[in-house]
């Protein structure tokens, strides 16, 4: 995912901003973030990022 | 069978591209009325294989689209796809459900969903979904081959483990209504591709008559509906 | 000369019956799509034969249909045409002017205009006129054959005494929002009954080439833009 | 005209309400006007209803 995602994608559940943390990114200045989460700055649940596509499905949905 | 189980399945076995070509026939005609702007966010809802992002990069000044999908390996061939094709083009890939939209309020200018609206687990909580996430004056174009009208559509819900929501014409208009969507418009659109053979090869493996094969490709075709937030 | 001088001319000379039938191919197209329910009003802005509103009379629950023209000889053949035709409907025609729309207020819950609406005055003022009259989430259904991008339809001007605006379909859009409708559909909606010849007839007396008359009424066919009040 | 048309149309000129005077009307209890006038009822100015049309044009585009 690339890191301007982050202006509207926002928390499934309560709709609360999310605070990105990457463990990986491509390299490039705009390089896209590869692996890493999304944490909601409300309700704390994360989200991760794997393979560059970030799972914001809801936690009980997400297996 | 969730969402994720059935269409992951569909995803390994190649059923992303056979849908995005056989879609396509109507699909073209859809995205073609869409009123995209130099500069606007689009969002795909069940995106698939990802082409109406594609296609809409290669034809609008759309600057972002983006594509959530319930399965992760639909959205993970999206992606790949979209790399391949049109690496210039901003897309994003999101797995996420149609009930949950994890985008702001008034974040995105347009959305469209082809064949995919009627397998939301709650069809009148995603049109609210919609509603919220469009920005004033952002269009819906919420396009379906399964529906009420569409008899020779009934049969599929038993071939699909994940439950069908098969609305008429008037309910999607009231749903959306219900919704605060606006109904700016609804069509029947053909297709006018799918081949049709003589009279003389029917019965087929799929259809009894000639008579219903042109009623379900050239004139019942896809139901499209378009909302506008107000 | 004004609208009328060189409409009620038209309307003398059974002009209106021949546009009827030649705007009817796309026409029919445009009227499908409108959302209208049962109860509705609608307005057809330069009605002319008045064919749009008695066939939304037959297809639709519109409760009330009504046909302003700005030529009085266009009015008087519509009402004669609808008494005849559509006795049961309640119809009423209107003369007016596209800049000066004699109705309310929200008063309509729907607007159309075929072939006529780049003859207005002022259309930007036109525009601000069905914006004020259309109840919100009433859609307007403006469709056109002379357009920048239909180059076939140039020539059209040095045939007609009343001044013409050729905006181009961005044009279209951009003029729509600033008199603050929303845009929800822009489209050419194509013309698939005008007969065109095989290859060897060409050229005929009005097309030089089978290509620029596919082109004109294929490909190009009436441009459909659709705004909605918010 | 059908006298529910007096429900949505107004003075082309400055939107206001217009109130009816009937000359001629058709038999029967939903009869139409045939003939008759339609005052602006801010302006005072008159539109003419002439073989069941009101002509709601400005006046001065009247002619
Ligand atoms: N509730 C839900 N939330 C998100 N995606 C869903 C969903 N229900 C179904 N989908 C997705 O919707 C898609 C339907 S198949 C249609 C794919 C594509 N739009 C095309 O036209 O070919 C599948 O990829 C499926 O995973
Ligand atoms: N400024 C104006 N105000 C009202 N009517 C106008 C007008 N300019 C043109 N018209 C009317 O618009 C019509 C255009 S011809 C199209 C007629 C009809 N809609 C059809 O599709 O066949 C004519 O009847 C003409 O009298």
């Amino acid at each position: 995912m690339k890191e301007s995602l982050l202006d509207i994608v926002c928390c499934p559940l309560d709709k609360h901003d999310l605070e990105l943390e990457v463990t990986e990114r491509e390299e490039g200045e705009e390089g896209e973030i590869i692996a890493g989460t999304l944490t909601c700055t409300d309700c704390g649940e994360t989200y991760p990022i794997e393979d560059g596509i970030p799972n914001l499905l809801p936690p009980d949905m997400r297996e | 069978m969730s969402v994720r189980d059935e269409f992951d399945a569909w995803a390994a076995d190649g059923r992303d591209r056979g849908m995005e070509e056989r879609h396509w026939h109507t699909a073209k005609h859809v995205l073609a009325r869409m009123p995209v702007e130099d500069g606007d966010r689009v969002l795909d809802l069940g995106t698939g294989s990802g082409y109406a992002l594609r296609a809409l990069a290669e034809s609008t000044g759309m600057t972002r689209g983006y594509g959530l999908d319930g399965a992760p390996e639909m959205a993970r061939n999206a992606r790949e796809y979209a790399l391949d094709a049109a690496p210039a083009a901003d897309l994003g890939f999101v797995v996420g459900d149609f009930g949950h939209l994890p985008f702001a309020d008034d974040s995105l200018d347009h959305a469209v969903t082809m064949e995919a609206f009627y397998y939301s687990d709650d069809p009148d909580e995603t049109l609210r979904e919609v509603a919220r996430v469009l920005k004033p004056g952002g269009t819906f174009y919420c396009a379906v081959n399964y529906y009420e009208e569409n008899v020779h559509s009934h049969g599929w819900q038993d071939t699909i483990s994940v439950d069908m929501t098969r609305w008429d014409a008037a309910q999607y208009r009231d749903a959306f209504r219900e919704a605060g969507l606006h109904v700016a418009e609804q069509d029947n659109v053909a297709d006018r591709e799918t081949d049709i053979p003589p009279a003389e090869e029917f019965p087929t493996d799929s259809w009894d008559t000639r008579e219903a094969m042109v009623e379900r490709y050239r004139e019942l075709g896809t139901l499209l509906t378009v909302g506008v937030a107000p």
